[in-house]
Parts: C-alpha cells; structure tokens; sequence
C-alpha cells in the first residue's frame, strides 16, 4: 500500500519529466497518441515494426491491442504509471540509442504487466493454474501465476523470433500506413 | 457458451472447496482422492491404456549375456502404463517365487517405487522399517500402484517429495539443496522419486525390539553430480559392486533408469522445461484446464504437448523425434555387440588360465564400458530428452569396449587362442542357456507363487482395508512368460 | 535523433536505386561494388580481424599419420576469415612450391572455392577450361578472395549461384533440384557452393585448338544423398580412392568440410535456419538495415544472430554451446587414437608379410572408419549444426576403427607379434617423420615460391588490371611454418 502511492507519486512525475524533458520527441514521434489504444500509436517508432507485424499475424490481432497486454488492465493510474516509464524508456533509448542490437527484450516489470493481462482476460480458463500456485506463493503481491504464460505458448502474440531476422522487409510498416491514411 | 463456462467454474471450484474434506494422510487407496477430482483421477486410470509387454531380452539377446548371473538376465520388459506397476513387480522373474515372507531373491527395496503404500508404511512404522527384510515380507502391505498419495499432499494438494532418500541426495549433491526446489522444479522431482539411478545402500540399526537389523537402504548415488562419470567415481571409490560377472568375473554395476539425471543434460531440461508440460500437459474441458494424469508417451498427445512451444507439424516433429531413435539404436546395438563379446572372450581367457594380473585392466574397462551404456540407456527415453549426451556416453562405451578385447585378443593369444570365435547367442534362449539359467524352473516356480503365497497377500491385503479394488480392475495376465 | 533515423532510411533508399549503375557483371573487384552498397562491403571486409593461425597438425599428432603420404599431413590449419582465403590457399604447404605454370603436386581446381575470379574465368573461357591443368597455371588470374561476384548478381543485387558443380549436384540429388530453390534456401546455398564435400572428376573435352585434355572437375558425391553412409557407397560403387595410404596401404578417401550436407540433420537445418541467419545477421543502423558481411563466429556477435530467436541469457546458451564442443572433443580424440593405430598396426603386419587376402576386410574397415571420422568433424562447425549427426558418425568410426585393431591383432598373432606397441608419434615432427615426411625441404622451397614466382603472379595479375590491391592491405604473413 505505502509502497505503491510512493509509486504512483515518482510515477506522475516523470510522466511530467517524460513529457517534459522529451517535449521535441513528443512531435517527432507523436508521443500524445500513446495515450490512445490505437497498436499504430506503437510503431511511431519503426524499432517496433516487427512487433507490430507478428501481432498481426497473431491468434490476437482480433482479440488484444498491444496496450490490452502490455498495459496493467486494472486501474487508468496504474495505466498511467506504466505508460510513463514506457514513454520515458523509449525516449531515452530513441535517444541514446540504447538499442543497436536487434534483440529488444522485455523488461522483468514489462512481462509482470502482461502476465497479468494475460490472466484478467483468461481467468476462467486458468483459474486451476490459478489455486495450485497459490500453495507455492512466494511472494506474496506476486502474479497470480508465476510461471509465464509464454513459456508454453511460445508463439503467442509475437511468435518465437521476433526481431529483423523474422520481418526484414518489414521497416515502413509505418510508412504504409501513413499513404493508406 | 462463456455463461457455460461460467456453469463449469462453479462445480469445479466446489470440488476444489470440498477437497479440503476428508482425505486422509497417505490414503494409498487413489479412488479415495478419486471422489474429489474426477478428472484427474480418469485421466490418472488411463494409464492402463498403455499395456503391451515388450520383451527387451528378446529383443536384443545380448542382455541375457551381458546381465549372466544377475537378476535382469531372467526377465526384462519395457515399461508399462502406471496402473500396472505392483503387478509387473510382482509377476517379474526377477522377484522370484518365495514361499513364505522370508524367502525370495529379492529385498524390501523392491517395492520403494511401485506403490502409495510406501509413503503410507514409511509413515506408520519408519522408514528403517520399511527397508529391512525380504521382499515377500510386505507382500500384503504394499497392494496399490503409484497414487495421488506419492506426489500430493492431501489437504493442499500441493505437490510434495514423500521419498526421504530424494530429498537427502539433493542436499549431498547440492546442486540444489531440496529447501531451494521452485514450484517448477517440483514439477520434475515428484517424477525423479523413481525415474532415477539408485543402489541399496546397507545400514544398521536396531529395532524397537531392541534387535541389529541391517536395512537395504535405497540410495542415490549422486554426491560427487549427476553424470555417467560422476556416479562411476562414486561406485569405484567404494569399490561398490552390484554383482559379480557369471561368465567375465567382472565386478559389475547396474544403472537402473537415470532419467532424471540425463534430461537435465537435454535442450528440454536446460530450457526448465518439467517432465509434467510433456507427460502431463493442461487438457481443455470447457472452462478450464487440468492435468492430465495420463502419464504416457507424449508422442500419442502432441497437439498438447510439443505444438504449444512448437512451430511446425506434428508429422516433422515426428519424424525427428524418429530420428533421434535411430541413432540411439545404431550405436546401442553396437555397444551391446562388443561388450557381450568382451564378456564371452574374457570367461574363455579364465578358461585358458589367464591370472588375476593379465586380467584385472581388461575387467575394469569392461564394467566401465557396461555401466556406460546402461546409463546412456536404461532411462529408456534419454534418446528423446538429452540425444547427446546418450550418443556421447555410447560412444565412450563402445571405445572402452573395444579396449578390452583388444587386450583379450592379446591375453588369448599368449594362451594361443588369438582366433577363438564366440559361441552362438543369437536368441534369448541360446543367451540364457550360456548364463546357465535354469528358465523353464524359474517359470514353473513363479506360477507356484502366483497360484500360492500371492492369493494369500490379496486376501490379507484386503482384510486390513488397504486393498483398493479400483485399482485392479480388469487386468489381464500378461508376462513376457506366460504363453 | 527520430528525424536523423528518417534522413538515413531516405539515403537507404536513394543508395538501392544507385544500385542499378555500373558494375561489370563477374566484376571480381570488390571494391567496385563497394562504391554503392558501402555497408557490406565495409562489413565484408571486417572478415580480415579474424587471423589467427591453428595448427591443426599440432593440436593433434594422431592426423599426420592418418593422412601419411597426403597433402593434408604437410600443412592443415582451421579456418581463418574470408579475407584471407587466397593468401592462406597460396601459402599452404599442400599448394607446394611450383617453379613455373606446369609443376606443382595441385590442379587448378585448388582455386574453385577462393576467389571471385572463378566465375569470371569460367565466363571468359569456359568452366572445363578453367578445371584443366596445374593450380599454378592460373596463379595470376585469381588474384581476390570471395568477393561479390561469388554471391550476387550485379543488376539485381539477387543472390545467385556462380559455381555450375551445385547445381548439377542438386539436380542429380534430387530432393531439392535448384529450379525449385527458394530465397530462404539461397540463403544457404551461396555458402554450399563451397562449405560441402568434393572431389575431382577426371572428366576428358577437347580444348578450342583440338587437343585431347582431361580436366579435373570439381564435384558433390550428392547422387545418393547427403548422408556419410550415401556418399561412402557412391565413392565405393566407383572403386574411388582420393590416395593410396603410405603406412597401411588403404586405398583412402578424404572427406572436405561437408558443412551444408551435416548441417540440414539438425535442429536448425530442419527448421530452415540459413547458414546466413546467423553468419550474416541482420543488423540495424538507425532506420537503417543490411546483412552484416562479416562472416565469421556468431558466438562473436550472439545479441544479433543467437537471441533473435532464443530467450535466456547468453551466457546459458554460450555454456550450451560449449558442452557440444567438449563432447565432439571427446569422441573425436578417440577416434583418431584408434585410427591412427590401426594404420600403424596394418603397416606392421605388411612388414611382417601378412597377404593381401589376411588385409582386405581390414584395409576396409579402415577406409570406411576414416572417412567417417572425416565427415563427421571437416566443417568444423558440425559439433554446434549438426551434434547428434557428428556423434553418431564419431561413434561408428570409433567401433569400425576397433574392428580393424581386432583383426589386426589376429594377423599379428598368426605373425607372432600380439604384443606389437606402435612407435611414439606423440609429436607433428615425430609423427611427420613417421610418414616419412621432408619437412624442411617442403618449407625451403615454400619460401623460394614465395619470393619467386608468387611475385611475378601479382605482378602479372597487376598488368591484367584484375589485381584489388583493397583486398591485399595490410596482411601478415602467417603460416604455421613461418617462425
Ligand atoms: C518513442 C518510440 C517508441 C514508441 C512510440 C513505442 N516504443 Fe516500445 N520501445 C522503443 C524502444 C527504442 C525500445 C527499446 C528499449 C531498450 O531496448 O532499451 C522499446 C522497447 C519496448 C519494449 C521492451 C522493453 C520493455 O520495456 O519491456 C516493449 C514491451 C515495448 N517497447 C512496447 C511498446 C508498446 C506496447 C508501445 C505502444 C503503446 C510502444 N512500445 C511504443 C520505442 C518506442
Ligand atoms: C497477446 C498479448 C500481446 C499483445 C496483443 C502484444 N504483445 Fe508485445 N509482448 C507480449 C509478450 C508475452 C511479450 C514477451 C515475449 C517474450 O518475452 O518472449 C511481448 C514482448 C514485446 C516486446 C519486447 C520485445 C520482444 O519481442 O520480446 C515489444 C517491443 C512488444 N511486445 C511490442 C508490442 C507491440 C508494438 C504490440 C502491438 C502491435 C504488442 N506488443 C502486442 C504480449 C503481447
Ligand atoms: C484483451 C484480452 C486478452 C489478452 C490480454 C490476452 N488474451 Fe489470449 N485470447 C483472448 C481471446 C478473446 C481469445 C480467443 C478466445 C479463446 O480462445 O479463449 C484468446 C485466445 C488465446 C489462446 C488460444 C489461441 C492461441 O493462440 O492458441 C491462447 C493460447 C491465449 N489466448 C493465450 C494468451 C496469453 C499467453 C496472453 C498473454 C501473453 C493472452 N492470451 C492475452 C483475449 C486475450
Ligand atoms: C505448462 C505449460 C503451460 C503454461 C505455463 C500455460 N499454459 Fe495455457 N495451455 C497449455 C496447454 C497444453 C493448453 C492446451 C489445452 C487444450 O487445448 O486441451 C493450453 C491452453 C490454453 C488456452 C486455450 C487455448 C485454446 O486453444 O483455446 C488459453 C487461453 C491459455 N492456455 C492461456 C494461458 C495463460 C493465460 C497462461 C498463464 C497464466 C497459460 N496458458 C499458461 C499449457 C500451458
Ligand atoms: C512411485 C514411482 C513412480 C513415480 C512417482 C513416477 N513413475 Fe513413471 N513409472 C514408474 C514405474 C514403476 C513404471 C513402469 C511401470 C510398469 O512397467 O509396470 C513407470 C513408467 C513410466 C512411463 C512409461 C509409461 C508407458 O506407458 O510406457 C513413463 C512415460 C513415466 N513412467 C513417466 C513418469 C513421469 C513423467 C512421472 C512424474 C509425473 C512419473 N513417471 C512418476 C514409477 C514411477
Ligand atoms: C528408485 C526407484 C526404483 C526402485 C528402487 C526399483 N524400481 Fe523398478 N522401476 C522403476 C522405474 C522408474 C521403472 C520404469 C523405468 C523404465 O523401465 O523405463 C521400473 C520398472 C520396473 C519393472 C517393469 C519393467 C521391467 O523391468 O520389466 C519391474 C518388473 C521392476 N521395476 C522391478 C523392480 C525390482 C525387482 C526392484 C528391486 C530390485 C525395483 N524395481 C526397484 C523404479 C524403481
Ligand atoms: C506421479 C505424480 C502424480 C500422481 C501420482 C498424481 N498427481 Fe496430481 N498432479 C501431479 C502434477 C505434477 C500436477 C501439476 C501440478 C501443478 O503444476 O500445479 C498435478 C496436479 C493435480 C491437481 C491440480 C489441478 C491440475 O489438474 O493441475 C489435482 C487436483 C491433482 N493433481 C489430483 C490428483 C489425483 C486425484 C491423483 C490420483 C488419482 C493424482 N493427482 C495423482 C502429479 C501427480
Ligand atoms: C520435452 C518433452 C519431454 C520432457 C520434458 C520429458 N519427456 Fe519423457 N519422453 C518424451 C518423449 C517424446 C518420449 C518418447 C516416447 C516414445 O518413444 O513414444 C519420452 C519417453 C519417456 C520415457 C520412456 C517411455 C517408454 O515407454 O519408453 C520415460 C520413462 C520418460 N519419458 C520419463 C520422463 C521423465 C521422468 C522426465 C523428467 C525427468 C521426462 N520424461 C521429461 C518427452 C518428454
Ligand atoms: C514447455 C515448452 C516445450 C514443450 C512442451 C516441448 N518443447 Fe521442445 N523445446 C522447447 C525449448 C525451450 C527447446 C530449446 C530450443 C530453443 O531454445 O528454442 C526445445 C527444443 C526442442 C528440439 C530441438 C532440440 C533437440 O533435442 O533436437 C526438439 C526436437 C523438440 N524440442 C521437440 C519437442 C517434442 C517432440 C516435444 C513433445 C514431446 C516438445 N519438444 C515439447 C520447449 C518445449
Ligand atoms: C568462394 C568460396 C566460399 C564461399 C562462397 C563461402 N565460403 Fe566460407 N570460407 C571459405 C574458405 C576458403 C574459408 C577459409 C578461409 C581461410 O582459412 O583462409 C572460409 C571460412 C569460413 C568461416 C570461418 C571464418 C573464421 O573467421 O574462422 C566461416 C564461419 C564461413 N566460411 C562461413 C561461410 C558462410 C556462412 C558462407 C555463406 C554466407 C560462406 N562461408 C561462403 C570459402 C567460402
Ligand atoms: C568445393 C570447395 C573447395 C575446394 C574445391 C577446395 N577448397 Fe579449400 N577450402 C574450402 C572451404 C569451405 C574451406 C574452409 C573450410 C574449413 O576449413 O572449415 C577451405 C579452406 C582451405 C584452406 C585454409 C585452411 C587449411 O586447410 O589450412 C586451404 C589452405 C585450402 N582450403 C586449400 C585448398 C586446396 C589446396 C584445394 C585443392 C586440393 C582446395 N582448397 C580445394 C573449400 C574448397
Ligand atoms: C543456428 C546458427 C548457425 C547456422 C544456421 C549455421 N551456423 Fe555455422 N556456426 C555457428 C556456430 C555457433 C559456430 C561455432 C563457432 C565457434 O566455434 O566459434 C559455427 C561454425 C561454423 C564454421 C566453423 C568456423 C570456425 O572458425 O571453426 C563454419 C565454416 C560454418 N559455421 C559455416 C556454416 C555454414 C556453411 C552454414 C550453413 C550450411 C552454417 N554455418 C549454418 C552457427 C550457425
Ligand atoms: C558469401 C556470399 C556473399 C558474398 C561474398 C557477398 N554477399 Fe552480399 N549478401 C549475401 C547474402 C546471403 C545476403 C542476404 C540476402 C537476403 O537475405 O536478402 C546478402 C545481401 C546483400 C545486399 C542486400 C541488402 C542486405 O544487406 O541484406 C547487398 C546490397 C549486398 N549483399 C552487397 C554485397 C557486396 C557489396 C558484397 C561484396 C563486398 C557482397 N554483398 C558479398 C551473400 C554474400
Ligand atoms: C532464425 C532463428 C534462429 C537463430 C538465429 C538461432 N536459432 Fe537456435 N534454434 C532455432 C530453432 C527453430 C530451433 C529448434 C528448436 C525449436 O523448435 O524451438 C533451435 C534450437 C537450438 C538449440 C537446441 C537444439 C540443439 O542443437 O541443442 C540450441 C542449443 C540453439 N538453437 C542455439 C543457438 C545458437 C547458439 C544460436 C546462435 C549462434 C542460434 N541458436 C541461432 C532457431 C534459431
Ligand atoms: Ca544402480
Ligand atoms: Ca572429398
């Protein structure tokens, strides 16, 4: 509890530092649009083509934007918090650079959020996976499930290569949108 | 049909608050558990789908060589569905014929593995108890297969380790101490209660009466880590045997299914993957997902097992999978042809006169060349969960092999035999007739035992209530023996 | 830096269109094709940081005597970069010391997989033309390493294969004839061209003066397959031998580095990795993306080639890696032990008279054990492509190579030597001198080649103007014989 409003207090600000600090990023890449659930928003940035093109080739394409899974889907602040260190990572590794390799890996906070969608859209069916791990629990606000739903399936969403080597031909992406729109 | 689902959850999640009712502590008896979790106890029964015998010792006549003067020279069969595990021991020619609850070949031992009523006796009496006297001793004790009892707990139904002597060889080898087991590694290591390499270790204690008793301890052999050659150090530094060669005079080693052990190695086991997400995938009914308790070959259930984490069909899976078998078997049938000979032209250099000088190199390769290959092998599915490491240990078996003859053809030839010629053991019967087995009496004697002391243990067993009739319903005679 | 990565996708492109400007078709000077896609070529020439110098010979003193009374047992070092591969080809012992055009021990077909001037020449002349005569004969017409010519066509820029014995190979193979090859397969086949097994096909034409000339054609043994067991029946069905062994006097085969054919039976093969995926990795420079040219160990580059597909560390997976290395190490060790031996025990047995009919089945073994020892681990990468394929064919060398040790010593017997121990050829010198090898004498006119008529080659080629002197900068001389 007192752990998370001090979260949420850092959180809001950098959400003004994110905004603030990267303010010319927020023209160059449309940064207010994150603020939709629109997937085009992600590929602002052409490091996130590929993501984008196996999600749309993906069982979810229909089912679940790239925020629906990647965002906390319970409370709009802790949405908020989220966005701002995404929007603040993002800018900084735009920015510096900080991703040269090919190989963008999630972050251990970034799959604790999408395990967490994946349940909340699942729970039903996982709700046995979801009593057996509570006897083994070890930590106790944990995911309700420890081990990560894509450890088993490996293709969802993103398929199992996801980088240059799956979608070579897929820089521009964006580039198709914006003639199509 | 999400309001169906909906339907489903409750009834599930009733269960799944009754169960907290009245299961007993090491209740061996499954169709007990079975009232509380249908699903998993039918797909458990299932088990029994999975009945052929396979004759290995027929398969690859070898063996009966290789094994001369050993129990698994009588009778050895690949393994079966779960549900039949106290009947395969106990029709086993292995087990032998005991007249009463002193006699057999065969300790207490024997029955650590095949049933939920060991978790139970342990319980009662001790575990000491449990390892001391002979097989027959316990014969109306242990009445049921494996059960929810040896990997449950029954008021959590969390998974838990009820062999102590896993538990100790995790702490010896250190690797990872038991106290550090993730509920995914767990999700291995109730199957590495039995899937794993093991020797009786002897123990004295004394009983409550106050009386010495040497307990046959099972142990495994894991303090110095879990490889071939690991274990080889183990068994040599104590100059460990596990019996003593009919026909080489080689002080011999048997590796009983390190399975555990040699997945590790594997892409599987070093990805974290448990042997649970391939022999006991989540099946979909309705709204939810279970466990399937069909422990089989995941071969027979791809779309659950393998195609989550797989791309690709099931056919190329297949066939690569087929693949990994063939090579196995190439290499496998060569090491069981050089190391039968191996043993054959040492019991002719014996023969000739050889002395205790000439031979003693030429035996230690041949026990470690045998104990190479059964290792690589005996887990019977190491070809699939760590190819590798089963080729290179095969490898290894057939080069050391190969030594000792090559030294036995130096041997031989000093005793002027440098040309002998092997004799014939082209079939199990000419194999075991050259180990001097007494087959046709061993057979008659076990169907005495099966006709005799064995109606006796189901009627005791019945009467102390531990029988569970479920688990012996219509299972047929079948033996590698019986015509 | 968002509106800088724009401005570099708008040069990107502008470059691609470039691309269609002037470059000779077969222009064999990589630095003319350097001029528009600077990238690649920037990258291609990064081949030259990988430089070092293995000793294979020295690494293992088992490999002169195997190879006794051939090339390879002068002068066999691993890999270097492409960079260096006409250097390395010039300055190899095997290439010996030619003194004009038609001396020299090699044919011309010792250039096939060196140079980008290859498909040039054939262009020119004609590829029987280019396959006729001594190596030295052509010393000033292929003057560049692997350039772009070798890959690509220069309109398109398409990949395209420049070497007609692949394609002819494929289509007699058959489960892939080039008509049916996808972009994903050129992937890998622009590297086949080169990284497979061959050997040369006396092959007889008439030259545009008339004359009568045999050439020594390059050429797959794919017509059965791929497999060790299809290539060593299609070399036996055509009683081909590579070279008489000058201590056992097998009649020798000798397996070049099928690294396409061993790696399609593993698990990358099999799921249509290209050789290229991780060779040749694409690699991101703001909006920018090319395939990286540096061909070289992905280990060295895991973030672009490895974890674009894998999860975990790398670390981990550098530890995987390592683990099949130390297990082909292990078998390889073996087998050369064994074989080296058998050769040694085989001259022994001549020397004492054996007859021919006594060595037939031995010669055999001997040659079958070798050129699968041989297949198994030439590519060098096979232990990580193909690690199950390497261990299994090490495995049957192992036990073929055994075979012949025990029939041997039943020669030997017969000879009264069954105690016979080989000599010491702990060394590359002693085992050298076991082969009857002039070392220094093969050295010494290495050198006066060197200073000699290499010098009027670049010169030669230099006036011809198909000498890149870009290609040339500053290399060092190293050898394994250079002190
Ligand atoms: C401003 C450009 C930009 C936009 C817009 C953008 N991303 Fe990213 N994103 C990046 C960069 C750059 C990285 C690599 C960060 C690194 O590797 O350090 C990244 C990394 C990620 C990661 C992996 C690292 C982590 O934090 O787990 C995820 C997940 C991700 N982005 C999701 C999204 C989603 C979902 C959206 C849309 C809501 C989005 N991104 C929009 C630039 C962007
Ligand atoms: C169905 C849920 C789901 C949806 C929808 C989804 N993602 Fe993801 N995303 C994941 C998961 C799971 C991972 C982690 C994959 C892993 O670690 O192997 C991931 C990882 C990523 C990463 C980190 C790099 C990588 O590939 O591992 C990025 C970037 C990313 N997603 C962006 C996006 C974008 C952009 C969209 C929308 C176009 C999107 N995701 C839609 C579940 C989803
Ligand atoms: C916004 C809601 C939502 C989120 C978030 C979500 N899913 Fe789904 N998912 C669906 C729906 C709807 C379907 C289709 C109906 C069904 O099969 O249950 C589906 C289907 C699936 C399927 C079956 C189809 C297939 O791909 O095999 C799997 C498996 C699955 N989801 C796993 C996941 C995993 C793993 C995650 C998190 C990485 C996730 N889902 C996140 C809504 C979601
Ligand atoms: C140990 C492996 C494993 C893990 C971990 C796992 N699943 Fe599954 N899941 C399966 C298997 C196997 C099936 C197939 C069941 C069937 O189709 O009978 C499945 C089925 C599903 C389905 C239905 C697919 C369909 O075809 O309709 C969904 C949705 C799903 N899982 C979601 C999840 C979510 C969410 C998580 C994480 C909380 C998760 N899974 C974790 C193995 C796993
Ligand atoms: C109490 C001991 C015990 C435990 C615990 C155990 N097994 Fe077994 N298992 C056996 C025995 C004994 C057999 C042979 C049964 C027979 O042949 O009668 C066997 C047979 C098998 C077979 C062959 C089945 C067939 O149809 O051929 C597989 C596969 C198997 N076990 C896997 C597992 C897995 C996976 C686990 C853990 C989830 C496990 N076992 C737990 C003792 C055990
Ligand atoms: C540490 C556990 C363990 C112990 C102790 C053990 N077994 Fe087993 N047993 C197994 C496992 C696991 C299998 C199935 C393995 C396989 O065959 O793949 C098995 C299979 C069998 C089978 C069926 C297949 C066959 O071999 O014909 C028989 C019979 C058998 N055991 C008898 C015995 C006897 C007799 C002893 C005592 C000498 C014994 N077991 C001790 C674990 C054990
Ligand atoms: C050989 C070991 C073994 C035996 C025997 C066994 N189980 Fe399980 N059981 C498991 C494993 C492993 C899991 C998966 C645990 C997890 O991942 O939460 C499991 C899961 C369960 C679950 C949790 C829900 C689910 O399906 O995942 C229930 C309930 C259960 N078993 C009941 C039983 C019953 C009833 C029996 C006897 C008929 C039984 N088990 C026998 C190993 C076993
Ligand atoms: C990645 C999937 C996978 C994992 C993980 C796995 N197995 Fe297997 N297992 C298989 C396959 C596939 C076979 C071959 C079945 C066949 O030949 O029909 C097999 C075979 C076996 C067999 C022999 C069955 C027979 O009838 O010959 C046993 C016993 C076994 N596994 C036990 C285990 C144990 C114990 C573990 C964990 C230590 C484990 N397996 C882990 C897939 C797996
Ligand atoms: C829970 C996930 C999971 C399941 C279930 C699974 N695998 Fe795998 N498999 C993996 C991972 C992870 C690897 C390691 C390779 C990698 O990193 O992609 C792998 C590797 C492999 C490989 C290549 C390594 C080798 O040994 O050749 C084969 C083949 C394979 N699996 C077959 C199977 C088969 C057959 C089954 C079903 C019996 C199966 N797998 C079940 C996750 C899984
Ligand atoms: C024209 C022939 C030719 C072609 C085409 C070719 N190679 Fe090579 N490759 C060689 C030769 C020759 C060497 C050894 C060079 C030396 O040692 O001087 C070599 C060396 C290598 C090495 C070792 C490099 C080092 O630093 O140790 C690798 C890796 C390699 N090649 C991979 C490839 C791949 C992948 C392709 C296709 C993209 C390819 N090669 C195409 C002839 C070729
Ligand atoms: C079909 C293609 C091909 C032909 C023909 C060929 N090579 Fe190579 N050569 C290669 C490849 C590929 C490599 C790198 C392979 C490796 O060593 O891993 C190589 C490496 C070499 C090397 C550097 C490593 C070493 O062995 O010291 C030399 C020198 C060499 N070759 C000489 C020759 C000679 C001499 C001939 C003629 C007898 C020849 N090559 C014929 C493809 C070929
Ligand atoms: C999945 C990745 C992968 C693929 C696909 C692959 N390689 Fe490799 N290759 C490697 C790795 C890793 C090594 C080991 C490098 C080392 O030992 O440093 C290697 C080693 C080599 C070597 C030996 C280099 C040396 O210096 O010893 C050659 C030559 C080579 N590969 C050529 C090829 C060719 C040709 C193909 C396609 C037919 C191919 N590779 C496909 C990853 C790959
Ligand atoms: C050993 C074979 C080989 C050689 C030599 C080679 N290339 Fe490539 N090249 C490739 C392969 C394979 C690709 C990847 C093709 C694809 O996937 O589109 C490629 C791709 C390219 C591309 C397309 C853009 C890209 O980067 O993917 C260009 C441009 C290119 N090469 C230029 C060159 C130039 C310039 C040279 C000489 C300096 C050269 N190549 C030498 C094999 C080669
Ligand atoms: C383009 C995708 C891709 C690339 C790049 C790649 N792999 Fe793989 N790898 C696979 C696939 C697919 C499998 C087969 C198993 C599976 O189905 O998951 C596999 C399997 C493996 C395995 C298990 C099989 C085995 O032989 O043990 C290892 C280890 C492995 N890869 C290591 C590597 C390393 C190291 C590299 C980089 C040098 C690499 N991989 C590059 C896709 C790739
Ligand atoms: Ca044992
Ligand atoms: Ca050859």
């Amino acid at each position: 509890m007192e752990k998370n409003n001090i979260l949420k207090c850092i959180a809001i600000g950098s959400v003004i530092t994110a905004f603030g600090v990267f303010g010319y990023v927020v023209n160059a890449s449309n940064m207010v649009s994150y603020l939709s659930e629109d997937p085009k928003v992600c590929i602002n940035c052409h490091v996130m083509n590929t993501q984008y093109a196996t999600w749309q080739h993906s069982s979810h394409r229909e089912r679940a934007t790239c925020v629906q899974c990647h965002l906390p889907q319970a409370s709009t602040v802790d949405k908020m918090i989220a966005k701002a260190r995404d929007g603040f990572n993002h800018s900084v590794a735009m920015t510096l650079r900080t991703y040269e390799h090919n190989t963008i890996r999630i972050s251990e906070d970034a799959s604790r959020r999408i395990q967490g969608s994946c349940i909340s859209c699942h729970k039903e069916l996982v709700s046995q996976m979801i009593e057996s791990n509570k006897s083994y629990q070890t930590d106790p606000d944990g995911p309700l499930v420890e081990r990560r739903c894509w450890d088993c399936h490996r293709l969802t969403s993103h398929g199992s290569t996801r980088s240059l080597t799956t979608t070579p031909n897929n820089l521009g992406v964006k580039e198709l949108y914006n003639t199509s729109r | 049909s999400i309001n169906k689902h909906k339907v489903e959850q409750q009834a599930m999640n009733a269960l799944a608050l009754n169960s907290l009712a009245d299961i007993k502590k090491f209740e061996s008896r499954s169709s007990e558990w079975g009232k509380y979790y249908p699903r998993q106890y039918d797909t458990y029964r299932q088990t029994r789908q999975s009945d052929k015998i396979e004759d290995v010792l027929k398969k690859d006549p070898a063996l009966p060589t290789m094994w001369a003067g050993y129990g698994f020279s009588k009778d050895y069969n690949g393994p079966r569905g779960h549900y039949y595990m106290v009947e395969d021991n106990i029709n086993s020619l292995r087990t032998g014929a005991p007249v009463d609850d002193k006699t057999g070949p065969m300790p207490t031992a024997c029955w650590t593995c095949k049933s939920a009523d060991v978790p139970r006796y342990m319980n009662e009496k001790s575990e000491l108890d449990f390892f001391t006297g002979k097989w027959a001793r316990l014969g109306d004790e242990i009445v049921n297969p494996v059960g929810c009892a040896d990997c449950h707990d029954n008021e959590t139904m969390a998974l838990t380790i009820t062999r102590p002597y896993l538990i100790r060889a995790m702490d010896n080898e250190g690797s990872l101490p038991y106290a550090d087991a993730t509920y995914q590694d767990k999700r291995s290591l109730v199957c590495a209660q039995c899937h794993s390499e093991y020797y009786f270790k002897p123990t004295e204690w004394t009983d409550p009466e106050g009386n010495e008793q040497v307990a046959k301890v099972v142990t495994f052999p894991w303090d110095n880590g879990f490889t071939v050659e690991a274990m080889e150090t183990y068994y040599d530094d104590r100059e460990f045997k596990d019996w003593t060669h009919k026909i080489s005079k080689t002080p011999m080693l048997k590796a009983q299914h390190p399975g555990y052990e040699i997945y590790m190695t594997g892409a599987h086991g070093l990805n974290n993957v448990a042997c649970v997400d391939c022999h006991m995938p989540y099946m979909r009914e309705g709204g939810v997902k279970y466990s399937s308790h069909n422990v089989a070959s995941p071969l027979d259930n791809m779309a659950n097992s393998c195609m989550n984490c797989h791309r690709g069909t099931e056919k190329e899976l297949r066939e690569t999978v087929e693949r990994k078998l063939e090579r196995k078997n190439e290499l496998n049938a060569m090491a069981t042809s050089v190391i039968s000979r191996a043993h054959l032209e040492a019991g002719k250099a014996w023969e000739l006169g050889a002395t205790e000088d000439e031979m003693a190199e030429i035996l230690t390769d041949i026990r470690h060349a045998q104990w190479r290959w059964d290792y690589s092998i005996a887990s019977h599915g190491s070809f699939f969960h760590a190819p590798e490491e089963t080729l290179r240990i095969l490898g290894s078996a057939i080069n050391k092999g190969q030594d000792a003859r090559l030294k036995l053809r130096i041997v031989l030839a000093k005793y002027d035999a440098a040309d002998y010629v092997v004799p014939d053991f082209s079939t199990k019967e000419k194999a075991q007739k050259l180990a001097g087995l007494p087959y046709e009496k061993l057979v008659d004697d076990k169907m005495k035992f099966q006709n005799g002391l064995r109606k006796e243990w189901v009627e005791s067993g019945k009467q102390k209530g531990l029988y569970d009739p479920k688990a012996w319903e219509n299972i047929e005679f079948k033996t590698s023996y019986s015509k």
